[in-house]
């Protein structure tokens, strides 16, 4: 069992975060990894912030879920993963979607509903695609994406690569049928899939404790799979990415799934028009004082990398957030030649002669 | 009287049938202290408290199926699915037990229950969140299938609903959530099963459902002013069908056109025409025509919503086209 | 954690039963529940015989589902449960109707599609329903039940009764995603329902263990929803009346729902027209040699029993059979009349006016 | 030549697109060594080994859902789902994932999958496992959708599923699995979206789908020897749908009949009906009728059953009548 004793505080209320593992500083990652994921954090985070900007000026219709304050879990496996394994993410995957190297600009022009968007304006906010990177969707309805990265992994596995499929879904996934029939078909047929709970502790509204039979919505069910259960601080990016690591090799090697609970937080509301009032004061604090921003600029300092190199680093990644942006606007609203393509492979949607 | 929006009209309703049966009770995904997604069950926790309003676990067929079990064991019951999209996820529930359960077991089973959903598009959340399946459960026998469009019919036909001794979806429309209507002080009670005639009209019917309603009325009114003379229907209820409604329309019309939400293969509208054609084919002055959403799945981009949607000037163009080419025989 | 080291047979192969637990002829049952036990092991075993001859005889239609050599898990929750309780069963559930009290005259009337059927024949032999004694119904498709079963539950928690939700389900029936959702709703809601996996190793032509993860696929499964596991000797009428005793006495006292895997085999193929030829001879003579009837025979043999009170009741039983098959067999078949009833509560089928 | 039943003919379809293309494999519950409840197919583990033909556990979410993955990363993919009633269970993944992929990407995922399922009744095995739901795929956008009606059909249909690049719901119909015809030699491939005229005929037109197909035919005759001549259209497949079949027969024959195991509302027969009235509406002499199952669940006794579903004489008496009526216009 890979089970933290330090994670003992989701068990009582308040779910206060558990203390940073300084030990980490030490751990086997070569420092160019750690810039890459600091420079990440900073695209993730900043891409948010931008998209939360812009639907403030009503650019942004529809809904949109940031992932706020847990930028660090798709952090971390973006540079643990292998560029021909596949992700699979819910609506909330923005940072997934960067993560495996979507172009900002091209999401960003998704969000706002434009002709240069990823997916042209079909899909939207939640179902952010882009199979040439990897990023094979992000899926709007609990559950169903489980079942589909498993198919990806069998696919691998027929084809005989080693590729692997990683998944990522919430806490309050974890409660729906088909997290069970992913995890038992996933185990049965031994394929190289990696589960991944990001457990924000919240599914919408309501705290996760108050729908769960255990108190670990993902970890304390591994047993009923015949999986070994692993939590792990999902603000973290040097634990996220040594997991990832672990568990993206195992089942490379022909080793099967894993199931991680990465414990995270975010720090905004559920989607956008939700301001999160649910939460106690205290609760929102403690873990915003232990942000993945602050918690990994600390740790980098820590190791010796200059200050001046972290701010570069933000600032590059602001002024590609500013392009991002300015391509995105600068897209047209899509049009009646798109509206009835790309139903069928011929490219068109005609059901009758 | 009072205004109130359609949003307010789906509590209103919830509480007027809670304060009358203290036996019924609520469930469903943060419907409790939330009071759901689109906020259409907010304060009922606070009058009627967590037993009878209860939030559930991301579990849509342990909810549907929770809402049976105590349904045919005496509990009256409103489960919400918040999406109508994720009936999809408890399909099996629905179609094969809460549908069929009284028939098959010779009438043994009542299931009085209802299962209120935000239904439709508009709102630019895309395909996996903005269907329009009134016909998913038109489909299944042993569904009575209910569709609003105003705040005086939710509250009417959701309190019919839950009297109603069989299981009834009731599709509220998340595109009317924010209009406003009168509603009526006092207990409203509507029956399912009568289609209403919102608008008289001599020279043809157009059918049309919740969001669909008032887009109807626009056209029609624009068609006024060519001189043409439309009858817009409300159908309201699409199982019971109030057919008669409909064919004595037609009968005086002589034209017939749908209006449906629904992307067009099998939608209401075409059970509705095949009833038409059969019924009053002797009255018809010219094919009955179906205004629907293309046979695609619904964009998330607001200009592709928007163009994928019947809207008013494409049921006015439509009919007006139409009336033309039929005028021509 | 009740699990009982005898099963870890089911581990290896051939999957051959435990050894008879003997100390159970000293378990506190009263003689006259025995008794009432070794009647309704007659009565649905014999049951079951003849609806497989009317089979034979194509007096069956559709198909049928026996539970042949699994009477004992029915007839101990029948001795247990008390009148106004609630029972749920699937497809296979001739066992657990009859041992509600279910008519068996109306039962093999609705085998055999005729008007004096407990359903008119409007259900067939997948849909056995009397709510008069409190079964729920028989459910056709996998899982659905218990969910509704959980409703049921809910139902008595808020009518404020004590009454309890009995659901019982396959051993194949554990790896779909509903079985997952009522579980953790049940203790959730702690609801008084208790969940009894038959497990007869088979989930139709296919061993348990070639599509589970896990090698007991419920009791495996209980940590999950943060219950204790259960397992016991489902051929042995006594073992299943203690613990139906002891989970229904627990959930009528608030204490929640209680998940219970009881081992045992059908000696019979699958439904009327598998002969069940995947499995071991080894095996399935192991197991005929462990038939509940066999076991029990020698247990009240053993405390005491005259040999004639058994036959006694063994020939009333036939008798009673006899004339359920005559009351049956001279049942009209359904006609007209009854065809577009009973769809809505009024009584008929009309959707328009 | 060889005569096959409909049963064999799914096996031996489903082995000639294994020879043809190795990367292609299937998966559903007990489809492997037991060779699938109806036994359709039998043999092909013996041939394809185990990692071709692979057995599931009781997840149909799942297995759809592996399929779907796998689709669309390469792998072309037959997955199986016993009766088509389960589809319900893993409706969300049919519906919501699989039919709307492609779309919501705008292109970049296709998914090369077939769902085969033992659809319809006559089998007397009650409400849950009886159904007709070739409707239900049909509503949703993004699936195409099969019904073949002979062995030879099977083959090619099937064929021409699997080499389509989209997900197709390809419904094997379970009364009629025992049927026999002749299948041609070598290698058999169908184009979908093609209806056939399996009966020329001058005066109506039926359509009809699977099982219906032969009640039609029978009728058909039996209305020859009244001297009325019906045209009967195996319709074989509802999306695509050969609308210019149905339209250039009507257009001919000016009167149109459905035929439908479905139960009523919104059955595939009232599109057809919609399409016709719209489309061919002044070549019609009278209105158009559909004969289909009542709306009720199917009851599992012989006597209902055989009552409920529409038989050769039911489709003979509703033709004769309407025609009497329709000519004393
Ligand atoms: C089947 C289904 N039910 C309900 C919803 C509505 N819904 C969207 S997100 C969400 C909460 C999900 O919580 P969690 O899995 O913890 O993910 P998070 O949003 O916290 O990332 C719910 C209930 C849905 N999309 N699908
Ligand atoms: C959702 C669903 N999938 C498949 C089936 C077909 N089916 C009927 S019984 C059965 C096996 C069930 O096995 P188990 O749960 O062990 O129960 P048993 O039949 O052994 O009593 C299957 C797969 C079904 N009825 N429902
Ligand atoms: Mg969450
Ligand atoms: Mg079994």
């Amino acid at each position: 069992m890979r089970t933290d004793p330090r994670y003992d505080y989701a068990l009582s209320e308040p779910r206060l975060p558990p203390p940073v593992d300084e030990s980490l500083a030490e751990a086997p990652i070569d420092t160019e990894v750690r810039l890459r994921m600091w420079r990440k954090l900073q695209e993730i985070r900043q891409f948010s912030k931008r998209a939360y900007d812009l639907f403030l000026q009503n650019l942004v219709r529809g809904t949109t879920h940031l992932s706020l304050g847990m930028e660090a879990v798709a952090t971390g496996f973006g540079a643990a993963i292998r560029p021909d394994d596949y992700t699979f993410a819910t609506y909330r995957g923005h940072g997934h979607s960067l993560a495996r190297g979507m172009d900002p600009g091209r999401a960003m022009a998704e969000l706002l509903g434009r002709e240069n968007g990823i997916l042209g304006g079909k899909g939207g906010s939640m179902h952010l695609t882009d199979v040439s990177v990897g990023m094979m969707g992000s899926y709007a309805i609990v559950g169903a994406h489980l079942c589909v990265a498993n198919g990806a992994a069998w696919s691998a596995q027929l084809r005989g690569t080693d590729q692997v499929a990683v998944v990522f879904f919430g806490d309050g996934t974890t409660n729906i049928g088909a997290f069970h029939e992913a995890l038992n078909f996933a185990v049965v047929w031994n394929l190289p899939v990696v589960f991944v709970c990001e457990n924000n502790q919240y599914k919408e509204y309501t705290p996760i404790d108050a729908v769960t039979a255990v108190p670990r919505p993902a970890a304390d069910r591994a047993l009923s799979y015949g999986l070994e259960p692993s939590l792990l601080d999902g603000n973290d990016p040097d634990a996220v990415y040594l997991e990832a690591r672990e568990a993206l090799g195992k089942a490379r090697a022909g080793g099967g799934p894993t199931l991680i609970e990465a414990v995270t937080y975010r720090s905004g509301g559920h989607s956008r028009a939700d301001p999160g009032k649910y939460r106690p004061d205290q609760e929102v604090e403690a873990w915003l004082a232990r942000d993945p921003m602050v918690l990994y600029r600390a740790r980098l300092l820590s190791i010796g990398v200059p200050q001046d190199r972290l701010d570069e680093i933000e600032q590059e990644v602001a002024r590609a957030i500013d392009e991002a942006t300015e391509f995105a606007k600068g897209g047209p609203e899509p049009g009646e030649d798109s509206l009835l393509t790309d139903l069928w492979a011929d490219g068109g949607s005609s059901w009758r002669s | 009287m009072a205004e109130l929006t359609y949003r307010e009209a789906v509590a209103h309703g919830i509480a007027q049938e809670m304060r009358r049966d203290p036996s019924l009770v609520m469930l469903g995904e943060d419907v409790g202290p939330a009071g759901g997604v689109f906020t259409p069950t907010e304060g009922l926790i606070e009058e009627f408290g967590p037993v009878r309003i209860r939030d559930t676990p991301i579990s849509e067929q342990a909810l549907v199926g929770a809402a049976m079990g105590a349904a045919m064991t005496g509990i009256p019951v409103i489960a919400e699915i918040m999406f109508s999209d994720f009936v999809a996820v408890c399909w099996d529930m629905i179609a094969n037990e809460i549908a069929k359960t009284r028939y098959m077991t010779n009438g043994q089973v009542s299931l009085p229950l209802v299962i209120r959903t935000a239904n439709g598009g508009s709102a630019r959340f895309g395909a996996q969140h903005s269907q329009s399946v009134e016909n998913w459960a038109m489909m299944v026998p042993g569904l009575k299938v209910v569709a609003p469009s105003t705040p005086a019919d939710v509250v009417g036909l959701l309190a019919g609903a839950v009297r109603d001794p069989d299981p009834v979806l009731f599709f509220e429309h998340k595109g009317l959530m924010g209009s406003k209507g009168e509603v009526p002080d006092g207990e409203v009670v509507d029956e399912l099963g009568t289609a209403r005639v919102v608008r008289e009209g001599t020279d043809l019917t157009i059918a049309a459902l919740a969001l669909m309603v008032p887009r109807a009325l626009l056209a029609a009114e624009r068609l006024e002013g060519d001189g043409i003379s439309a009858e817009v229907i409300d159908v309201r209820s699409l199982v019971p069908l109030d057919a008669r409604a409909l064919l004595d329309s037609v009968s005086k019309t002589g034209r017939f056109f749908t209006v449906e939400e629904n992307p067009r293969l099998c939608g209401w509208g075409a059970e509705l025409v095949s009833i038409v054609d059969e019924e009053a084919f002797w009255s018809l002055d010219g094919p009955s025509v179906r205004i629907t959403t293309p046979h695609i799945p619904l964009p998330a981009a607001a200009s592709l919503e928007d163009l994928a949607l019947p809207s008013a000037d494409r049921i006015y163009e439509t009919v007006s086209k139409s009336v033309d080419l039929g005028s021509r025989r």
